[in-house]
């Protein structure tokens, strides 16, 4: 019977892409969609907090966090620490190499032609021929034209990134993976969500989807993975992992390197190929929300407590 | 107020020399830069381990009542000890100070806030609890009474952490 | 054994090409070459996380690296052997260390708080379970239900046979 | 304009100002050195002061519990658009550090 057992499984076998080595998926790959209403399939509260009028109807009608995707507190309060980072990105932004020239110089004072850029990265990029992040398009920027090293997990990238992200507050969240690399990019990422990995042979939905987003990993309570990207980068009170620079502010890459790193996963370059997919997926599951920058690692402030509105 | 600031001058120099803080309510006490008012740091208050002393230090004889008119607002699970945010907020009238103690922490008293004549609560603060504990918040007010409020704080870890 | 046949067939949906075998981990000597790998590198409950060279040892994201091209853990069926010898101080140890068993994060354990997403076991000895099924429940729950959020603690070495046992002693006895 | 206070300060109709502060400062605590067993203490913040038109309005008294990187907010009454309120702090070694923050 086990013979005969294994042979069924082996021909019942979905023809992955993996070819010949079969990886352990946790469930449920097949009902995401690259959109932020797509939640209401996994936590059923993304009409709690689809626009922050919902979330101000939601709070009013006193639900707790998790009945609104943790979007109450975490996210929709602006952040005072933040705006310093915003500060300290608007001046690197503006300030001189050693060539003359500044961000500014090509995309104007106050980053002008770039307000809105920040809500449809990533994408693909002919230059570095593959699908990059917008961290790694400011180290190829700053690299040819200001002659600087500011690779993706430096202080100054991270400044930046925070500053370009201020500049598109208030944006929806729009990437196209409905074609071409892009959505090669978004279907890996997907899975590789969804790949049980490490130690404790967890995958990345293990702890975002279904039963473990309605209750407390121990102190903690992780939120489904829907609508979350609009908020990155936050200002993470400061928190350095072993071969960090930056210790506060936490880009989408950082956080899933961080978040590798404590579940005893291989952690990933902030920059590569996985990482990159990984975030056109979450981002992807984002469409369709307002961003809003800059914002806070949560429980820093008693503004949720005193819910003295939005 | 000046009857207040006076009297706990000269009951704080009794009080085995600590030298409570005088300078805060618009005394021009200076040291070092000009216009501002260095208050003299009560050290033996911020080194006491238990609410009993900290309490006798501060505010000698006088016991703080529980009142319902102050708003100690703290998150009830704090996933992150160290960085716990604290506002408090009164309806009381005549606010001098406001003091936070953490009885379970090494060092129990976290700070005083002291109001000067335009001074308003609500005040917030962000502290360190090293473990789950009660906070206690004591208001001071002009007619020399001490109210307080007291809540709790289930302070955890996270539960991935490498 | 039988009973445990219907989830597995509700297993045809995911891609697993390994074979379920019976394995006495029970008796695992010492010569476990991938325990001694991990331990010779890192020893959990300390300051430090577990080393990046060792978690090379298990799948991992990036398919451009070996890590990436491992296949998952089979689901190993175990027996328990002989009366179950253990220290409740050290399984407490071992429970509630964020970087050893981590128990807690998932569970309420006896005289401690913890997560909320697997059942309370802080009442876990009433339940009066066979020394068995909570001895195939750590080591690899994936024989009871592929996909229950839980280590795979045997396949992955996270935990070795004592520690088990250890775990067991603290939680089976009620604790302290 | 200092580099480690960092303020922002808004009159609301009734002339109160919230005043919100950030102090860049690492706030460590004291520790018992494990080889000699001797107490080093720490270094932080111990006064946080705020001036309003030679005033001293309000004065925060901090211990080692204040977190890194001090948050602190606080409300003066009488204050309109324009004013200025000096900020200052002084810690355990003796450095400070001070600020004019203007009300909006």
């Amino acid at each position: 019977m086990n013979r005969l057992l294994q042979l069924g499984l082996l021909l019942t076998l979905v023809a992955t892409v993996h070819a010949q080595v079969q990886h352990d998926f946790w469930p449920g790959r097949e009902r995401v969609i690259p959109h932020v209403s797509g939640d209401e399939m996994w936590s059923g509260t993304y009409k709690n907090w689809k626009d922050s009028e919902a979330v101000k109807k939601s709070m009013a009608a006193g639900m707790m966090s998790r009945d609104i995707n943790f979007k109450d507190f975490r996210w929709l309060e602006k952040s005072f620490d933040g705006e310093l980072k915003v500060d300290m990105g608007r001046e690197v932004f503006h300030r001189k190499s050693s060539n003359g020239r500044s961000c500014a110089t090509c995309h104007g004072e106050n980053g002008e032609k770039l307000k809105g850029w920040y809500a449809t990265q990533p994408r693909f990029s002919a230059k570095a021929n593959r699908v990059i992040v917008a961290a790694t398009q400011i180290s190829i920027c700053a690299k040819e034209h200001l002659s600087e090293d500011w690779p993706e997990n430096t202080r100054n990238n991270s400044l930046l990134d925070m500053y370009l992200a201020y500049l598109s507050d208030g944006r929806d969240v729009d990437i196209d993976v409905t074609s071409g690399p892009m959505k090669e990019a978004y279907e890996k990422g997907r899975d590789l969500f969804f790949k049980r990995t490490g130690h404790f042979h967890f995958a990345c939905a293990s702890c975002h989807t279904g039963v473990t987003t309605q209750s407390y990993l121990r102190g903690q309570r992780p939120s489904t993975f829907f609508g979350d990207a609009a908020h990155y980068p936050i200002y993470h009170f400061p928190y350095r992992l072993p071969g960090d620079d930056v210790e506060d502010i936490f880009t989408l890459q950082h956080q899933i390197k961080s978040c590798q790193m404590l579940s005893r996963m291989l952690p990933g370059v902030e920059g590569s190929r996985t990482l990159t997919a990984i975030e056109v997926f979450l981002k992807a599951s984002a469409n369709g929300y307002k961003m809003s920058i800059p914002t806070q690692e949560y429980n820093m402030s008693t503004g949720y407590l005193l819910r003295d509105g939005l | 107020m000046k009857m207040t600031r006076r009297r706990v001058m000269r009951g704080a120099v009794g009080a085995g020399g600590l030298r409570l803080l005088p300078g805060g309510l618009g005394v021009g006490l200076f040291c070092g830069s000009a216009t501002t008012v260095a208050a003299p740091w009560p050290r033996s208050a911020f080194d006491a381990t238990t609410r009993d002393d900290v309490l006798r230090l501060l505010f000698r004889d006088k016991t703080p009542v529980p009142s319902n008119a102050i708003q100690l607002t703290v998150p009830e699970i704090a996933e992150n000890g160290s960085v716990v945010p604290v506002t408090v907020a009164t309806s009381l009238s005549g606010v001098q100070t406001i003091t936070l103690l953490a009885p379970g922490n090494p060092r129990v008293l976290m700070g005083q806030y002291v109001l000067g004549a335009r001074g308003h609560a609500p005040v917030s603060v962000r502290v360190r609890l090293g473990k789950s504990q009660d906070i206690v918040a004591i208001v001071g007010t002009a007619d020399g009474k001490l109210h307080s409020a007291v809540k709790p704080v289930k302070v955890t870890l996270g539960g991935c952490g490498g | 054994m039988r009973q445990f046949a219907k989830p597995l067939l509700a297993v045809a949906a995911i891609c697993t090409a390994a074979a379920a075998q019976a394995q006495t981990a029970g008796s695992i000597s010492g010569g476990d070459e991938m325990l001694d790998r991990i331990r010779a590198k890192w020893q959990p409950g300390g300051a430090e996380m577990i080393p990046q060279d060792v978690l090379t040892m298990f799948p991992c994201h990036d398919e451009e690296l070996p890590c990436g091209k491992i296949p998952p853990p089979p689901v190993e069926r175990v027996t328990f052997d002989g009366p179950l010898q253990g220290d409740a101080k050290r399984g407490e140890a071992i429970a509630t260390n964020v970087r050893y068993g981590n128990c807690i994060a998932c569970h309420i354990l006896p005289g401690h708080e913890g997560g909320t997403i697997g059942p309370s076991l802080s009442e876990y000895s009433k339940r009066g379970m066979p020394l068995e099924y909570t001895y195939q429940r750590i080591w690899d729950v994936r024989a009871f239900n592929p996909y229950a959020f839980m280590p795979v603690y045997g396949p992955n070495r996270v935990l070795t046979d004592q520690e088990i046992r250890d775990v067991m002693v603290f939680i089976g006895t009620g604790g302290k | 304009m200092s580099n480690t206070i960092r303020g922002r300060a808004k009159v609301s109709a009734n002339g109160q100002a919230e005043i919100r502060l950030l102090i860049n400062h690492p706030m460590t605590i004291e520790r018992i050195d494990p080889a000699t067993g001797k107490r080093q203490p720490g270094h932080f913040i111990e006064e946080i002061s705020a001036v309003h038109k030679g005033e001293t309005v309000f004065s925060a008294l901090c211990g080692q519990a204040v977190s890194q990187n001090p948050f602190l907010a606080f409300t003066v009454a009488g204050v309109e658009k324009g004013d200025v309120i000096t900020v200052h702090w002084r810690d355990t070694k003796g450095e400070n550090d001070r600020a004019d923050i203007t009300v909006a």
